[in-house]
């Protein structure tokens, strides 16, 4: 590797860090609790509620994200009424909120999926056992499902945090200059592809290994049997 | 390989390298490359790649050279080996056509004008650099492709677009574009060849002296012949060649 | 004396299966009833319907005053009047389940607390204090920090029953609270149990120790094959069977020794 | 737009071009997913087993996949390899198969080592579910330790990892644009390039997009059935 | 008879508490035992450890013949010696859980066929008549099509013992196997496992239940705080407690009656 290449890129590089950052912390802030709604919303009783979260889920996990970001930044900047509306234009209008809402959409529809099936293979009993008690709907969830839940999903939840990590970088595609932004920059103006994209790819990982390492550590914090 | 000249091309660039849906290549470079493989008496074949490729696959022996629009920059040049440049596309700026900057007449004027404005161009070109360097006042948005670029100067994320002639050709035609214009100051590489670079030429892998003669003699040439102005009238309506110096 | 509970024509069916068929009881302010029968005759089914755990096919419930009842409509479902009642219901409704059912993320101390501070309002110290009085009574309060898998069968079930305890509820359903103790401890929950019902507390239980029931109880009721089958006080049904049912169930129930008694005071009655 | 639609599919033969790279995209994402899940079913028990050395090892590898681009494990495999084995080749004179059948090989590699890092998380977390009662009473009753997981621990975890496993096919099935860096047409490159030249990128994103969406409508049926199947003798809830 | 047993100076520490103290007894071919002692004191750890389900700190358990010791390293890890044995001992070990443990993705008749079919290698056919003929022995036959979430708890712990029945095991270990059965099937249990001592099976056997232990049983081993106090024929332990320990745990054991009937043959002996 050209040490000149390296000494050029790492501090544009690590501009772009910033923005990946924000857009993956916001991701997983946002994202986490609204996919757990959605999961919730998807084993609810009530048919539209439910039929809503599982369109929903199908459309936003079933298409490419690249797709979802194009049309959420360039698509709905063509409906007049958005780009009029103060509020909508704010979101969509600037590249990184639109990026932070398409990663928050994504990584929601994802989320829902695994807290979904973890809801539904808490054991009955100990459900029952907190309804028993006269416990509120919010109590027997924030106490019981989902601290069950959440240590049933955590495995695959990680997954999905590293994804959102990853998938940021699709917000280089609408203008926001994050990692990938500088790295495709740098790219086309050096030709030093391989170069530059190790370092991008060492820069993600690292984040990405604090990330699962943290999640891992929780994990273990968490588990009780065995 | 023997016979067989391997050219890598991105394949969706308008008017340079247009894959069809068949795979055959078509458009500007592919012309050029068409014209070598014809002096150099060998078979062309097109292998295409995403931009981001090209370069290793090239230096993984995937193909021989690279004949993408290629900008020449002294950057790059410590990457891979260029052929001589053969031609050069002219930049314009476009605005609203209710833009105070529609009628500026010279690149100072724009300079001045242009602060503070949000700008558009597409990400790595050497015209990025080129306002990066000469305009740091301007707040700079990179674009991965030029229907993007415009699809946002459509919807007033960005007051200016910066980019080369062929584009604007296309866009000013369509509904969208109706309410824009180019402001009528025609940028070329000699304008500012430290960052713009000198032209489009055909990358190949470093050190391969043999067939950088090769490709630089046929390419001479066509520029000498007029085949390289044929093409640039054929796709730009507009002759884009640049002289080769002997 | 205040009427607590009252049953009336509970039914309840799986599929095309009857589990519970029609049954009616009340109970009093105070009172302790066993429910006795043989494995299968619906008795876990009959407190989970009580408290809504599970939806009774039809029947009406009534609890302190409140009444909730169930209809079958026409396209065969069961629908709950007065569903809002059922929170309100379990609040004062206790259910120590025949599992356990403990909470595997918390610790024997946190598995008491929790319903006290979120459905009853306590704060946590007084969560604990609450707690940790509940779980002396039945010998479990020096295993506070453990949890739940590092117990044993019959720890478990203490817990569980100090958990419900703790809540001091109106009307108490204990599914088999006594399955996995040693007879010195059943001794101690009996004791427990008769507190609670001098304190004013009614008690609803289901269990296969005749004697247990006989010395806790003011009634028992025997169902069979989900009917209501008898419904006496239970020297009455001791003494007495109704039905062919409870005499068979009763004949395997008691030791020889006891049968002889049983016997005897039978033949001077006959 | 319906005629430029028209216009642009079939007169000019777009629509074809599409199906194929969906094809692509297709045989890539499910013999990529298959490989991938065989391969983490094993590491991922010996994750959960917690076998000293080969459980850090599967750590490490899942960390690290999971942790870099995906586009990075493909650059590395290919480019890190194709000219080792183009010398081979050569040598025994496969040249052509080769560079016509090796991006296809590292393509389907690479996407089954990226799925595999994420199935096996995915099942190790399950397989963590699975409550250790029902693994004693199958050990206490001597099954031999093949069956006890092919008919207790497996059906078991499976059940806990199905809405894993469809998000990590979902992930997959449009991770294979990946592969369009090695030259390899898939449907995303192959909208690409029209979206590029046609100047219509609107028209081809979304027919991309309802491709994509098409193909997981039919494999989120296959997941539902196999919910329902997995769930029973859980009850109904 | 040959001796089938030889549990020697078993030990199990969880963490620093020692649950099991040294345990040593013996069981020969078709006898019945059964460990009482109070909740906690070390039972379910005993049976787990006989079967290496639980890992014991040390001691030594044979079994047919074979032994497998476990000691104590310098590291303070249990090392076991010849744990290749373990499978074999399984198979000839049945052991019915305190908490059933039913696979709930099986029917009844596949929760009872699995092991006959991949652990004994019997024919899909012969092992459905072999799990039949078992789930008939207990009254469960006719469930054979349930999955377990559908039946009582009784009706569970049933399946659970058919489930080890099935496999004819040397030695069974069973862990209350009657603690959810209603009196009448406790008879039918007793019935059935004096059938099989009578066949020649051994059987190990925690219960509650003093009545039920002292009819079905030709030795009884008390426990107290994982320390085996007694261990007699149930005459001699009920007659004469030889601990303190013992004395107390029978005294809340017996009812009224039956204590009466106890305190006077010790005083005649006394
Ligand atoms: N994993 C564990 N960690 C710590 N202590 C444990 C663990 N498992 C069991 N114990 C303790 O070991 C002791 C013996 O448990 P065991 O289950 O053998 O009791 P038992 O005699 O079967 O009681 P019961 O009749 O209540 O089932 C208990 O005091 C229990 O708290
Ligand atoms: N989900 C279900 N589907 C079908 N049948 C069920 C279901 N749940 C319970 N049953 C049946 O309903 C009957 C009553 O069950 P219940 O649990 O109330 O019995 P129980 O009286 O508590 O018995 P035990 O003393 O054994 O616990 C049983 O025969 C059982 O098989
Ligand atoms: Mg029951
Ligand atoms: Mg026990």
């Amino acid at each position: 590797m050209n040490l000149d290449i390296v000494t050029y890129a790492i501090p544009f590089l690590l501009v772009g860090a910033k923005t990946t950052l924000l857009i993956a912390l916001f991701g997983i802030v946002l994202g986490f609790p609204f996919g757990i709604v959605v999961g919730l919303g998807r084993g609810s009783k009530n048919r539209v509620l439910r039929n809503i979260c599982d369109s929903y889920c199908a459309i936003f996990r079933g298409t490419p994200m690249l797709v979802q970001i194009f049309i959420i930044y360039y698509g709905l900047a063509q409906v007049s009424f958005i780009r009029h509306n103060p509020v909508l234009w704010w979101l969509i209008g600037e590249g990184l909120n639109a990026a932070i809402l398409a990663v928050v959409l994504n990584t929601g529809a994802y989320t829902a999926e695994i807290f979904r099936t973890a809801f539904l293979s808490l054991p009955k009993g100990l459900i029952e056992a907190a309804e028993a008690c006269g416990m509120s709907p919010w109590h027997v969830f924030t106490r019981v499902k989902f601290p069950l839940a959440l240590r049933q999903a955590l495995p695959a939840y990680s997954s999905e945090a590293a994804i959102v990590v990853k998938e940021s970088s699709l917000a280089s595609t609408i203008t926001v200059l994050e990692i990938t932004g500088y790295a495709k920059r740098l790219m086309s103006e050096t030709f030093a592809i391989m170069d530059i994209f190790i370092i991008t790819a060492a820069l993600y990982l690292a984040m990405n290994v604090v990330a699962l390492t943290a999640l891992k550590l929780l994990e273990r914090r968490l588990s009780f049997v065995r | 390989k023997d016979g067989v000249l391997r050219i890598g091309t991105e394949g969706d660039a308008p008017k340079f390298s247009m894959a069809d849906p068949s795979g055959n290549v078509t458009g500007f470079d592919a012309d050029i490359a068409n014209g070598i493989c014809a002096e150099l008496k060998l078979k062309c074949e097109f292998v295409v790649q995403t931009f981001s490729s090209l370069v290793p696959s090239m230096d993984s022996d995937r193909f021989d050279v690279i004949i993408s629009g290629l900008g020449i920059t002294a950057e790059r040049q410590k990457k891979i080996d260029y052929s001589i440049p053969y031609a050069t596309t002219p930049l314009y700026f476009v605005v609203a056509k209710d833009s105070p900057l529609a009628g500026l007449k010279s690149l100072p004027e724009i300079e001045k004008a242009i602060e503070g404005k949000s700008v558009g161009v597409a990400t790595g070109t050497t015209y990025a650099k080129f306002i990066e360097k000469r305009m740091p006042g301007v707040e700079l948005k990179t674009y991965d492709a030029v229907t993007q670029q415009t699809a946002d100067l459509a919807s007033g994320r960005i007051d200016v677009a910066f980019g080369d002639s062929p584009t604007w050709m296309d866009f000013l035609a369509t509904p969208d574009g109706a309410n824009f214009a180019k402001i009528d100051v025609r940028i070329m590489a000699m304008d500012a060849p430290d960052v713009l670079g000198h032209g489009m030429g055909i990358g190949m892998r470093k050190g391969n002296t043999e067939l950088k003669a090769k490709v630089d003699a046929a390419l001479c040439k066509m520029v000498d012949d007029g085949k390289v102005k044929e093409a640039s009238m054929q796709w730009f309506q507009d002759d884009y060649t640049i002289p080769c110096k002997k | 004396m205040n009427e607590v509970l009252k049953v009336h024509e509970l039914t309840k069916a799986f599929g095309s299966t009857n589990v519970l068929d029609g049954i009616s009881f009340r109970m009093k302010e105070g009172e302790v009833i066993s429910l006795i029968g043989s494995s299968g005759c619906g008795k876990s089914t009959a407190l989970r319907c009580i408290n809504f755990l599970e939806t009774p096919t039809s029947g009406q419930i009534e609890f302190l005053g409140q009444e909730i009842s169930v209809s079958c409509n026409k396209r065969g479902e069961s629908e709950i009047v007065n569903a809002s009642y059922i929170r309100a219901f379990r609040q004062r409704i206790g259910m120590v389940f025949q599992n356990f059912n403990l909470w595997p993320h918390r610790t024997v101390l946190g598995n008491v607390t929790v319903a006290l501070v979120y459905a009853l309002k306590m704060t946590r110290k007084e969560a604990e204090e609450v707690a940790l009085s509940a779980l002396s009574k039945v010998g479990m309060a020096s295993f506070r920090d453990r949890y739940p898998h590092q117990l044993s069968g019959g720890q478990q079930q203490r817990v569980a029953f100090a958990r419900v305890l703790a809540m001091r509820p109106k009307l108490m359903l204990c599914d088999e609270p006594t399955s996995a103790l040693d007879p010195e401890l059943v001794g101690e929950v009996l004791k427990v149990i008769r507190t609670l019902a001098e304190e004013g507390a009614t008690i609803l239980l289901v269990t296969h120790e005749m004697r247990f029931a006989r010395d806790v109880s003011n009634r028992m009721i025997f169902l069979q094959e989900g009917r209501l089958e008898q419904d006496d006080t239970p020297e009455e049904l001791l003494r007495n069977p109704a039905t062919e049912g409870v005499k068979r169930f009763l004949s395997n129930v008691m030791p020889a020794s006891a049968q002889r008694r049983l016997a005897t005071t039978t033949t001077i009655k006959g | 737009m319906l005629a430029e639609f028209w216009i642009l599919m079939v007169e000019r033969g777009w629509a074809l071009a599409l199906l194929r790279g969906s094809a692509v995209t297709i045989a890539i994402g499910l013999l990529g997913m298959f490989l991938g899940f065989v391969v983490a079913t094993p590491l991922a028990v010996l994750r959960w087993q917690k076998v000293a050395v080969v459980s850090q090892l599967v750590d490490s590898y899942s960390i690290v996949v999971r942790g870099v681009p995906g586009l990075l494990v493909i650059y590395l495999l290919f480019f890190g390899s194709v000219d080792m084995v183009k010398t081979v080749a050569t040598a025994f004179g496969y040249q052509d198969s080769v560079d016509n059948a090796y991006p296809y090989i590292v393509g389907v590699i690479a996407i089954a080592a990226i799925s595999c890092a994420y199935s096996i998380e995915v099942i190790r977390g399950a397989l963590q579910a699975v409550p250790y009662g029902l693994l004693e009473a199958a050990k206490s009753l001597a099954l031999p330790t093949g069956i006890t997981f092919s008919r207790i621990t497996f059906p078991l975890a499976l059940r806990l990892a199905l809405g894993g496993i469809n998000n990590v096919w979902q992930m997959t099935i449009k991770d294979t644009s990946l592969i369009s860096v090695i030259g390899l047409q898939e449907l995303m490159r192959t909208a690409a390039i029209g979206a590029g030249i046609t100047r219509s990128p609107f028209i081809f994103y979304c027919i991309a997009a309802a491709l994509f969406f098409g193909m997981t409508a039919v494999s989120q049926t296959l997941f539902s059935r196999a919910e329902r199947a997995l769930n029973r003798g859980f009850g109904a809830r």
